[in-house]
């Protein structure tokens, strides 16, 4: 067990002891080695159950809109998960006093889909922490020693944030930059060197898989809505027929509706079932948003969303002189 | 019915023979390296082998959105238009053995009551499914479990086993064994035959059953705490319905088109808190414990109760694509250990 | 399509009309009462059903009959016009600009470019997926 | 199913040239929804009109379509043309066939095919057309007036004199402002008293006007037409039934306290009233001075000189709640403090003084009795630098802006020093001398050539005092020298800066303020008086600074534009408005940041299922303009603006796709 997982157990446990919190937001140990599952934990005596590894993927921010009824929760949060919090509060979705946020510094979250054994499968696989944090493997007398920070999702290699920028509580050392530095938006790049058909051609090919399951919506922290827009009768703006051009829609107007917003936690892409990778969709109006605005997502919770307000000397339209 | 082999090399001229009678449906890989059953185009896409694809075949036989009629014009002048028919003959090719037994368990539902569904039935009645055993089960398999096996046969005109340079056939069918009857095919030596035995052997020695899923049925309750300690994390999404194989709820719209209208169904889930809203706003299965109970004593309990038989064929996809790790076999292995 | 807001640029599209200007007869007008008005999802609903350009027209910033209507719509307009972007939709498809009431030559001359980007562009094309479960015909919402 | 009656007119030949009408008649007929479709030579013309109505009538339309000219031009007739048969008026539509379609292409193949597509887009919207209504709010014909200097005092006698109430909050003992303190005014030297005394008693006199001083505004709320008013009327200690004016309690008061009104030069006491022409002419007692306040209970000199027995120690605020239909703004501006310039002396140099304080200092009235007497040693300066724009123009110190005042006050000033002491000096720094008013260039010109005054172009780098002198150490821009003056006294042209709470009078009103805090108009050009809160008008220096013939002319702008608002029998509600579908909106409330009105307010509602209380996005109907900017920012879709909904756009863009579906791909 890490020095992380015990801090965090005892954290969990004073601040239901103390009465401070009605629930803490936790991560348990999952129906297997690779998958960690939320937790729900209510009582003191139950912080035991409480994990902290490297597949601690979920972003529990989702919950809070559903759980503030119980009180006051405390949650744990990775630099990205505290930051979707924070946009949570900025939004009215929950009080800032409600929350307790303990911030994990993170070392990033493996790529589960690396783990997998050179023509083989995660069945029956198991997984075992060295003291220096390696992780050891084994499968059908297969057994393979990996450094975790050499096998993180694509969004840990290129995080900001691995130490929570806010937070009631940081436990942990931050740690140093990741991996190799990988900038964040050459993903975004590349995908612009390709002329626009290209591009459409990809994507519809990507929209076409879609079978419309909202795993992508449902894991979002930020897609909040009571009724998505998808849901709504009138105006009925997407058919429920899954074509791709409702696909599309649905995707695009999914995007536009998380610039400024996203924080890049990366679910809805691992939670796609049909593996289309939309955060990069997010990502590149994360890289608008910045260049246009100045602004990141979630990092202060008193500040107003960028498309919740404009500077008088924001660009004007391109093509327009005079 | 007898046994055949097929050089891997002799696989695609197979093939190409069969697309002169048959539409051919087989595992194809797409941009991004998903793997998934579609009409044959391109021959190099074909995927035999490996971890099973991201959804079963079902779509072949009850697509997401399908048309059920066209109408056209109002009132007294209304007319109405079947849709386009859906019976020609096809050949699903490396279906695996706990597809191809959901979709008998899909032939319960839609053609083993007294109404049945015609566009379902054209096109199972169509189709051959030639199976392939699994050599690499996915970690969250576990067909052993619900009675199946990676080399079952239930629902499979023909079965291929992988065995290094060519397969072992098994063939099923007399459809199958019409399939079989070509050049391509050779005899089978009883040592293909045993070899096919001693992998399916290993495989399903690597997959021991995790519960008595007989059991289950009968120890499944309306009240049990194991609805709530599971779904109080689900995020009603559908990703576990939707790739289900043997899930089959479905909904029915109407849309207005320049010429007249369409009616068609898709895909529904009873994940969806949706699913059951009535129009003035109330919802009989509110939360998602409801509808995990609802998602599970289905397959479980009231098909069981109907057909004999369950609703699930432990192909783990649901199991996979959880993005909060609900495992159903976390459930049953719960309920069946009376931990209601 | 366009999208003119009712006070400056629907009034400058009157004006156009009332100067007896000639421009393209290609756009069909859609009155809204503020460039703020325009939801993206309109933008992208029209390439959803096939049209070939958008034009979203408002009052020059600091004239909006609102105020800051138009400043909003000026975050929000680019974002779209990236985002649709890169989903393949040229950038030159989608124009968004200031035209005053009394910019009647200004709004012809938009419309004339815009038209020009379009049909060097040619129609906006919406490639067939490999498979896809497309319906007989195009489908419009049921209101009644 | 609707009932829509499609009428195409010819407007002569300036569409029926060009455009196919009966073509586009016929093709309408087919269109989903449509019941009716005609064509007429003028259909806005009285016989158009009646074959308006009679074809509603004929054939039970429940709403039409025009397709002739711009809705701009002839909405509002067809909407009266229909509404004279009961059908609601905003059931009409227009398909802008002539503007946009006739005059603009000359092919009429083209035209034809693109007025149809036009007539299509209208019927297609007109079938989620809804009867809106305008609802008749009643007007509070009382108008409420904040601040009671010469902007203040000025709309206030307007609206009175109109015949309407007013109620004039001052939040000082006495109406007057800042003009009470000045002497002279520039250009014509007129004495501010002269020509404000007048006016101010003219208010206190008029039934028409209620002074409310030493009060402030606590809170608003409700909207054009019925604000609802909250207002602290501060103890004033004097009750002021029974307070005569004689003056025998300040007169007898031991209490020394620096006089506001003096601007720090003179002493006033702790019951007094700030200069002597106030109005009301009665007292206040300054708690945070007075002994009775200090040692419990003690001295009460005055009580017991007042005859009328008017002193009423243990008096308490007073919140009036009260309902006005209009707000005027004449909140006035503060001047920046000098202290806060070290360079030129941080305020510990007494003879470093401010242009109000040279005011007072040449103010017969004043402390000095108009002897201008440096507040050090009480001697006659000979040699007086002014310096302009202290604080304006000046970014670092937080007043990008020109003050705008200070250029001719500074003149007025040199030329009041000459004429107090004729063998004074004045030297005066400034930047630009912006003299823009009428007689203001020629009066800075007299100063420059008969008041001996020398204007030096260039910053002042520091003050300090030597030898019983002040140093002045500057440049001259203009011959690239540095220049030091030995002076006797310095006056400072500081900045005019908004109110300190202006921000907060600001939130209170649903008003928005500039980078700078001053209170922002609703349109530069066309709307300067007006905020974008409906029946809030500005006047004066809470805006922007002013100078008084600028003050006086809006605050009588703002005056008329209220008695414009009381002339209407009731106000009528905008049709065309957003309200929130509150069971779908999860309160993220980005409708409230983008509102440019304040219209939207987080509320709560009971959820149905739940039966809890619930945040949700509320628009207050009488703030909303209906700009929709709202509507595009909700992302749950839950937000619909009446008369331009999303889904009237969307079947405009449907019903084109349909047509077109097929073409070009």
């Amino acid at each position: 067990m890490s020095n992380l997982e015990t801090a965090l157990r005892e954290t969990a446990a004073r601040l239901l002891r103390d009465g401070r919190v009605a629930l803490v937001l936790g991560y348990e140990a999952g129906s297997v080695p690779f998958r960690t599952a939320p937790a729900f934990v209510e009582r003191a005596e139950d912080v035991e159950r409480l994990v902290w590894n490297p597949f601690c993927t979920n972003n529990l921010a989702v919950y809070l809109p559903e759980v503030k009824s119980v009180g006051r929760v405390a949650i744990v949060a990775k630099g990205c998960d505290a930051r979707s919090v924070v946009t949570l509060i900025q939004e009215h979705q929950i009080p800032r006093e409600q929350v307790v946020i303990l911030g994990l510094c993170c070392s990033g979250m493996v790529d589960v889909e690396r783990l997998v054994p050179a023509g083989g499968s995660l069945a029956g696989i198991a997984i075992s922490t060295g003291t220096d944090g390696r992780l050891t493997v084994e499968s059908d007398g297969d057994r393979r020693t990996l450094a975790a920070g050499e096998i993180l999702q694509e969004r840990c290699n290129v995080c900001e944030y691995t130490r929570p920028p806010v937070a009631d509580e940081i436990l942990g050392d931050p740690a140093g930059p990741l991996a190799a530095p990988v900038e964040p938006f050459a993903v975004v790049a590349e995908m612009e060197r390709r002329s626009p058909a290209e591009r459409q051609a990809f994507w519809r090919d990507q929209f076409d898989r879609c079978i419309r399951c909202y795993a992508c919506r449902e894991v979002c922290p930020a897609c909040y809505c009571r009724t998505c827009f998808v849901d709504k009768a009138a105006p009925r703006w997407l058919s429920r027929a899954s074509t791709v051009d409702d696909n599309w829609m649905f995707h695009a107007v999914r995007a536009f509706h998380l610039a400024g917003r996203c924080v890049g936690c990366g679910e809805c892409e691992r939670a796609c079932p049909m593996d289309i990778p939309i955060s990069r969709l997010n990502r590149m109006l994360d890289r608008e948003v910045r260049e246009r605005f100045g602004y990141v997502a979630g990092l202060d919770p008193e500040s107003v969303p960028p498309l919740g307000t404009f500077r008088p000397e924001d660009p004007d339209p391109g093509g327009h002189e005079g | 019915m007898g046994a055949a082999i097929l050089r891997k090399s002799d696989v695609m001229p197979w093939v190409r023979g069969l697309l002169a009678s048959y539409r051919v449906v087989a595992p194809m890989v797409e941009g991004e390296g998903t793997v998934r059953y579609r009409a044959l185009t391109s021959e190099a896409s074909v995927v035999l082998g490996g971890a099973r694809p991201l959804r079963s075949p079902k779509e072949h036989f009850l697509p997401q959105v399908e048309p059920l009629l066209t109408f056209r014009g109002t009132g007294t002048a209304l007319a109405v238009a079947p849709p386009a028919k859906s019976d020609s003959a096809t050949v699903i090719l490396g279906v695996r053995p706990c597809d191809a037994r959901a979709l008998a368990r899909l032939d319960d539902v839609f053609l083993g009551r007294k109404d049945t569904d015609s566009l379902y039935g054209a096109r199972r009645k169509a189709a051959i499914l030639v199976g392939l055993a699994c050599a690499t089960p996915s970690w969250g398999c576990f067909c052993t479990s619900v009675g199946g096996s990676p080399a079952g046969t239930e629902g499979l005109d023909l079965l291929l086993t992988d065995l290094g340079d060519h397969y072992h056939v098994a063939v099923l069918s007399e459809a199958g064994r019409l399939l079989v009857a070509q050049t391509a095919f050779g005899p089978a030596a009883d040592a293909d035959a045993a070899l096919a035995e001693e992998q399916h052997a290993a495989v399903i020695a690597r997959m021991p059953a995790l519960f008595d899923a007989e059991a289950v049925a009968g120890k499944v309750e309306w009240e049990a705490p194991v609805w709530m300690r599971h779904a109080g994390r689900c995020l009603a999404c559908g990703a576990c319905s939707f790739l289900c194989p043997t899930c089959h709820c479905f909904d029915i719209q109407d849309e207005v088109t320049a010429e007249g209208g369409v009616r068609f169904r898709c895909w529904d889930t009873c994940q969806f808190g949706e699913f059951t809203r009535m129009g003035a706003g109330h919802n009989p299965r509110p939360t998602q414990t409801e509808r995990l109970r609802q998602r599970v004593s289905h397959k479980f309990k009231y098909l069981v109760e109907e057909f004999g038989r369950m609703g699930c064929t432990g192909c783990g996809r649901c199991v996979e694509a959880c993005p909060v790790n609900i495992d159903i076999r976390s459930v049953l292995a719960e309920i069946e250990g009376g931990g209601r | 399509m366009a999208f003119l807001c009712n006070w400056c640029s629907y009034a400058g599209a009157d004006l156009a009309g009332s100067s007896r200007m000639s421009y393209p007869a290609n756009v069909r007008v859609v009155r809204v009462p503020c460039s703020g008005r325009v939801n993206p999802m309109f933008v992208m609903q029209c390439f959803k059903r096939g049209f070939d350009g958008v034009l979203i027209a408002g009052c020059h910033p600091g004239d909006c009959h609102y105020a800051k209507g138009n400043f909003y719509a000026r975050r929000r307009m680019p974002l779209v016009q990236e985002l649709l972007g890169y989903l393949g939709v040229e950038p030159g498809r989608i124009r968004f600009d200031w035209v005053s009431a009394s910019e009647s030559g200004r709004f012809a001359q938009v419309v004339a470019d815009l038209t020009e980007a379009v049909r060097s562009l040619g129609p906006y094309g919406r490639p067939a997926p490999i498979a896809s479960p497309t319906l007989p015909t195009e489908l419009e919402p049921v209101h009644e | 199913m609707a009932r829509t009656g499609v009428f195409v007119c010819w407007c002569g030949s300036n569409i029926a040239k060009t455009v196919d009408v009966e073509r586009v008649a016929a093709e309408a007929a087919t269109m989903p929804g449509v019941a009716h479709a005609s064509h007429y030579k003028y259909m806005c013309s009285e016989p158009g009109q009646v074959l308006v109505r009679q074809a509603i009538a004929e054939h039970r339309l429940d709403r039409i379509v025009v397709a002739a000219c711009s809705p701009r031009l002839h909405e509002p007739t067809f909407r009266k043309c229909i509404a004279q048969t009961g059908l609601n008026p905003f059931m009409a539509e227009m398909a802008n066939i002539r503007e946009h379609c006739s005059w603009v292409h000359a092919d009429r193949d083209t035209a034809t095919a693109k007025a149809i597509d036009l007539t299509r887009m209208a019927t297609a919207r007109i079938r989620r057309n809804e009867p809106l209504s305008q609802t008749e709010i009643p007007i509070t014909k009382k108008a409420l007036v904040v601040g009671g200097g010469i902007a203040g005092i000025q709309a206030a006698l307007d609206i009175a004199e109109a015949g309407y109430q007013v109620t004039l909050v001052e939040r000082t003992p006495s109406i007057g402002g800042r003009m009470a303190q000045y002497d002279k005014t520039f250009p014509t030297l007129d004495c501010a008293a002269c020509i404000l005394t007048p006016k101010m008693v003219e208010c206190g006199s008029n039934p028409g006007i209620r002074i409310l001083s030493y009060a402030e505004v606590e809170e608003v709320s409700g909207f054009v037409g019925n604000f609802e008013v909250k207002i602290r009327r501060r103890a004033r200690s004097v009750d002021m039934e029974k307070c005569t004016g004689c003056g025998i309690c300040y007169e007898k008061c031991p209490v020394k306290v620096s006089s506001e009104f003096e601007a720090g030069l003179g002493k006033r006491k702790a019951i007094y009233v700030p200069f002597p022409q106030a109005v009301p002419n009665v007292p206040v007692i300054d708690r945070e001075h007075c002994t009775y306040y200090i040692k419990k209970g003690r001295c009460r000199i005055c009580e017991k000189f007042c005859a009328p027995g008017a002193i009423q120690f243990e008096e308490q605020d007073e919140i009036l709640t009260e309902t006005f239909g209009a707000i005027v703004m004449a909140t006035g501006f503060d001047t920046w403090d000098q202290s806060k310039l070290g360079e030129y002396g941080g305020g510990q140099l007494p003879d470093v003084i401010s242009g109000l304080q040279f005011e007072r200092l040449v103010n017969s009235s004043g402390p000095t009795s108009g002897k201008v007497l440096r507040p050090s040693d009480g001697r006659e300066p000979k040699t007086v630098v002014f310096v302009a724009c202290v604080g304006s123009r000046d970014p670092a110190h937080g007043h990008p802006y020109c003050s705008k005042v200070c250029c001719m006050y500074t003149a007025k000033h040199a030329l009041l020093l000459k004429e107090k002491v004729p063998d004074a000096k004045a030297y005066i720094f400034y930047m630009d001398i912006r003299a823009n008013g009428k007689g203001y260039e020629e009066f800075v010109q007299r100063v420059v050539e008969r008041y001996d005054a020398t204007y030096v172009r260039g910053r002042v780098s520091r003050i300090y005092s030597l030898d019983g002198h002040l140093v002045v150490k500057g440049a001259d821009t203009l011959l690239g020298i540095p220049v030091e003056v030995q002076a006797d006294m310095v006056v400072l042209a500081t900045a005019m800066e908004p109110r300190a709470d202006a921000k907060e009078m600001a939130r209170k009103l649903g008003m928005s303020t500039d980078q700078d805090l001053w209170f922002t108009e609703a349109h530069p050009k066309l709307r300067p008086v007006e905020v974008l809160t409906a029946g809030v008008f500005l006047a004066g220096a809470c805006q922007y600074p002013k100078d008084i013939p600028d003050t006086v002319a809006q605050a009588s702008g703002a005056a008329a534009k209220v008695v414009d608002l009381f002339s209407k029998p009731h106000l009528l509600s905008e049709p065309m408005i957003a309200g929130v579908d509150e069971q779908n909106c999860v309160a993220c409330l980005l409708c409230k940041e983008v509102c440019p009105f304040t219209a939207i307010e987080a509320a709560e509602a009971i959820d149905p299922a739940t039966r809890k209380p619930r945040a949700v996005a509320r628009v207050n109907e009488g703030l909303c303009h209906g700009c929709g900017t709202c509507v595009a920012a909700c992302r749950s879709a839950s937000i619909r603006l009446r008369g331009f909904s999303d889904d009237q756009i969307l079947l405009q863009l449907e019903s084109l796709a349909l047509a077109h579906a097929g073409e070009g791909d």
